[in-house]
């Protein structure tokens, strides 16, 4: 098991395209999305909807490196579309495929 | 003695039997893939018919709605940003972010609209269904300008050019896609093939209808708790907003195209209506400082029932006064 | 003979081939919104039927058919608690949440009842439609007086007063809102405009029933790994309890109503039918000690495939026997 | 000509509008859960409708079918595999993943082609459905057995068995159990009964495929990306091997059975198809070491696409020309 | 970033307007909700269906001293409905919107 | 509050059985799952599709001891599937049902 930087955004369905886009800059290759997520905020109540205005959880496991480039990415983009981003420390268990 | 009738068409009732069913806080689930599967079937249904309507008529006539839906779509929302920002007086980004919402249109809205026209069995044009594919982008270009115009004055760095990606994103949206190509396939499909697809289309139309305005009925009455956010002077907008509308649409559609009432009504409908499918998201991540709040609750809690409700006929029955 | 051939009516077969697909492990998935979306219709639509129905027949004939579902929904109830904790000796809680369900009603096995009827071409009063409407909910608040006074008996703190909220809930559950709504909707609609969605809801509405029982056949046979924990004399409970409430409900259907063999063996259906949507979340919030594992299981697992294949010929056997 | 007219036939054109609709990228979303939906309701409708037919006609004509649909569901693989792996040289374990994909069938092609014979009007004899269905799952069985071959040459240690567990699987898929329960209850229900059901199956059936192959356009154009990957042999593969398969089952229709021109294209459209829904998730299951990347870009990248636009009515014109 | 705790709760979906009454009135405003859970636990099997007795997964990241109410406001109904609640240490990504 | 180890996997839709049949193997009772993710990482895109193949997300909350049980259980299932599994510490909310 190595150690990484488990990374969980949540943001709007419609903001994915762009971070995806985000991660690719950096060179961020794995990423686990939970669509059709909903919750509550400073913006209120979101849900999954025909406007597809629900949210969507991100969840990123990378190297702590890698993790300061993400967090650096997404910033803005929380600044202007809002939802959250934690970072917690967490083992990847190593199947050297 | 009409308004009453058309209370009590069904998709109105089911319009209403939704919304009753949030306001009682029925615990009344309704699936989000449902809304999104029938908003599918219709927005190719309307496609489908409109396109074989279309296929009969002299497509030049179909030049004067396209011009009429070009500068409907691209006046509207100019004429409702001026009314928002110089006269009630909202932030510009907001304003920018509702007028685009006024200036687009709402299928649902036409669909319940010729529901009416079917229920009490007056005929109608087939242009309108293009107006309402084209009418779906233009404002949406227009919100972004007047956003970025207004973000100039403040001279905040965050203009987002009308980039070809924006522009590309305003026309390959999903419904202008659906509608767009339902209306080509009705078009050219070979015959005897049409004619087995069409049970599907036909049979269940205003079916199908009735159990997508149960769903917006739900939705509307979500709103309801944010009225106290819009504030009286623009809840009044949302109501006096589709009156202005429709009162051009009447205009452009009697005297600028030369339709009869059905066609008429159907165009002051689409000047009136203000779009809650395809414009909420596109302008949530044009205009991320506009608040969510107040066009959703505008355009799907005051105004879409407005016009279901009380619109549609009301617009009938001024197309049949100007019509007599 | 009957039996045989009224095992043979697809209702019956797709509910079959989904229990034997589950029995066999298939991995055939029937996704949970599908389920959700063909109840919501097969409720507005036999809420719609019904409603049609009632606006051609005698009001005043109604009030003996709401009278007595009013008495099979709170009476049902009482004695099947009394049968469980006197009889087969269950707890008090589970016994409360168990007899709940059976006080109220299953719409799928009653639209069951009515593909039986339609495909051996029997007529049917209209007045059972506002029986399923009227006995979804007593039922519930009744389930909660017991529990609360078993609660009391076993003197923990934990009883939760018949709220006004847990009646409000019983009251405006989901598909007592899509019943009512659509029989209402039935009743006072603009008939062209009714005409026009009515091939949606007439022409489909078997083939969507056949689409429903495939995916309730799986989940009745899902539940049979729980038998184990249900035991024996509780799953007799699960036969012997439809057949006494069929006995209670032909009696009242004919002597108490008057109704012919068709409507007789509805009521019949009514009461001798255990609610396996509506009830089972009302009953895990009001009453957490109970195990869905028990009342699923009889309500879903043995109740259910048992009114479907044999009650429902059995009953209508047995109507045709009284009125002769 | 033919060809051109079957490009207009609306399956086609829907198809088409999924594919470009994905190409231009717009941000139509088709809910996983609808199509799940629909391929439950296409799979039990042909099965249905094949169901009625075949109690019509002489069981023991079946028998021939059945043969064949084994020869056709045991050999396929067997020859793409040798094809794939002494042809193109690319390693056992994606050739032996590949060739289970061809040897199996797909519905959603099978069900164009009958959309394209009756938009033209063609009769066709009804043995085939059966072998659709029977094809299914024997080139599963022969994937996996060619897989663990390619193992042991390899020597690694992964050999996965043909455990009853797989051959289980493999014959109790859901595509499997809907259409031969389809097949069953079409062919043994009660008259009446299924005469309240085949509305929902026969008028909605080409809309609903018109509405499927919109969302499979839109797959299909998803793969593209992965073009580069697959390669240029490879790319020539799924568009070569369907045609070998068609010429296969030109002559196992005609010669080998007597179909008419209808029945004998339709044996050839299912020796052409490649499986995109039944066979992915089987040999990911049984051959994880073979990339999805290739298996499911061929089959619906290439081959699905390719069947639909210009190998229906290609098969169509060949079996005419062999049958005139 | 700000440290926070992070507390990931799996109950019933039938539960969660009360857990959510709960969080307004101790006065929590943000949580993400992730319908459509499924699982298993001391109650057996739980998945999606027609009755609504799936899963939600609720994650609530809050301060400390939040966090302690939270628990406490959820630990009754965890005892009377079941479920699981765990907290752990979390760093929040600030945007100063 | 009790000290738990959290283990996070990410997995195909079609292999949930396989792992879930390992937890029992191995005694593991409680589980969490959130269908219908998707993602991205070594073998591509994953998404939610008519096949089956997109992922689930498994989330288990476990002694130390057992936890170690989970990943050896799992390790050879990840090399042969891909997907991942993460670990990290948690508190579980006690409610001594
Ligand atoms: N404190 C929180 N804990 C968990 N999720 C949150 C929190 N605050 C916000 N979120 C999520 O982030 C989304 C956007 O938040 P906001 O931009 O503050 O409205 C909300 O809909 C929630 O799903
Ligand atoms: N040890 C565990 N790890 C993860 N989730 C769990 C665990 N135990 C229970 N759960 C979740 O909590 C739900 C209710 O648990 P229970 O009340 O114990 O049946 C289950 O359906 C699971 O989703
Ligand atoms: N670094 C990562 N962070 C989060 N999720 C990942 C990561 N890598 C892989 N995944 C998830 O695991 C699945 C299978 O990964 P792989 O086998 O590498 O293709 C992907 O579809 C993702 O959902
Ligand atoms: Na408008
Ligand atoms: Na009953
Ligand atoms: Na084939």
């Amino acid at each position: 098991m190595k150690p990484v930087k488990r990374i969980e955004i949540v943001i709007e369905e419609i903001e994915l395209e762009n971070v995806i886009d985000e991660l690719d800059r950096i060179g961020v290759v794995g990423y686990t999305i939970v669509p059709r997520a909903g919750g509550r905020g400073e913006r209120g109540v979101r849900y999954e909807n025909l406007q597809g205005l629900g949210n969507v959880q991100l969840t990123i496991a990378c190297s702590e490196t890698q993790s300061i480039k993400v967090i650096e990415a997404i910033r803005p983009i929380l600044k202007r579309y809002g939802g959250v981003c934690l970072v917690s420390d967490a083992m990847w268990v190593i199947h050297d495929s | 003695m009409l308004s009453l009738s058309s209370m009590l068409i069904p998709a109105v009732l089911f319009f209403a039997l939704g919304f009753l069913a949030q306001l009682i806080r029925s615990d009344l689930k309704f699936p989000a893939d449902l809304s999104k599967a029938l908003s599918i079937y219709l927005l190719v249904g309307i496609g489908l018919h409109g396109g074989i309507e279309l296929a009969k008529v002299d497509p030049a006539g179909a030049i004067g709605a396209v011009v009429a839906a070009l500068g409907l779509g691209f006046g509207l929302p100019v004429i409702a940003y001026f009314i928002l920002s110089w006269g009630i007086r909202i932030d510009r980004l907001n304003a920018a972010a509702i007028a685009a919402h006024y200036g687009s249109v709402s299928a649902g809205t036409f669909i319940t609209a010729i529901a009416f026209l079917d229920s009490i069995q007056v005929p109608y044009e087939s242009y309108p269904v293009i107006m309402l594919a084209i009418m779906e982008s233009p404002a949406i270009i227009i919100g972004l300008v007047l956003a970025n115009l207004a973000r100039k004055e403040q001279g905040n760095g965050h203009e987002k050019r009308v980039s070809s990606e924006l522009v590309h994103d305003a026309f390959t949206n999903g419904s202008v896609v659906l509608l767009l190509g339902g209306m080509l396939i009705g078009a050219i499909a070979q015959p005897t093939g049409l004619s087995k697809i069409l049970p599907f289309y036909d049979t269940m139309f205003m079916g199908v209808l009735s159990l997508f305005l149960l769903n917006m009925g739900m939705e509307a009455s979500r709103r309801i708790g944010d009225f106290g956010k819009v504030g009286p002077s623009l809840l009044l907008f949302g109501i006096a907003m589709p009156l202005g509308g429709a009162a051009i649409g009447l205009v452009v559609g009697h005297w600028g195209l030369g339709f009869g009432v059905g066609g008429t009504m159907l165009v002051a409908v689409l000047a009136a209506s203000a779009s809650y499918i395809a414009v909420p998201p596109a302008m949530r991540l044009a205009i991320p400082e506009a608040s969510p709040a107040l066009f959703l609750t505008l355009s799907l809690g005051i105004t879409f029932p407005f016009n279901v409700i009380v619109g549609i006929p009301l617009y009938f029955a001024a197309a049949q006064w100007l019509i007599r």
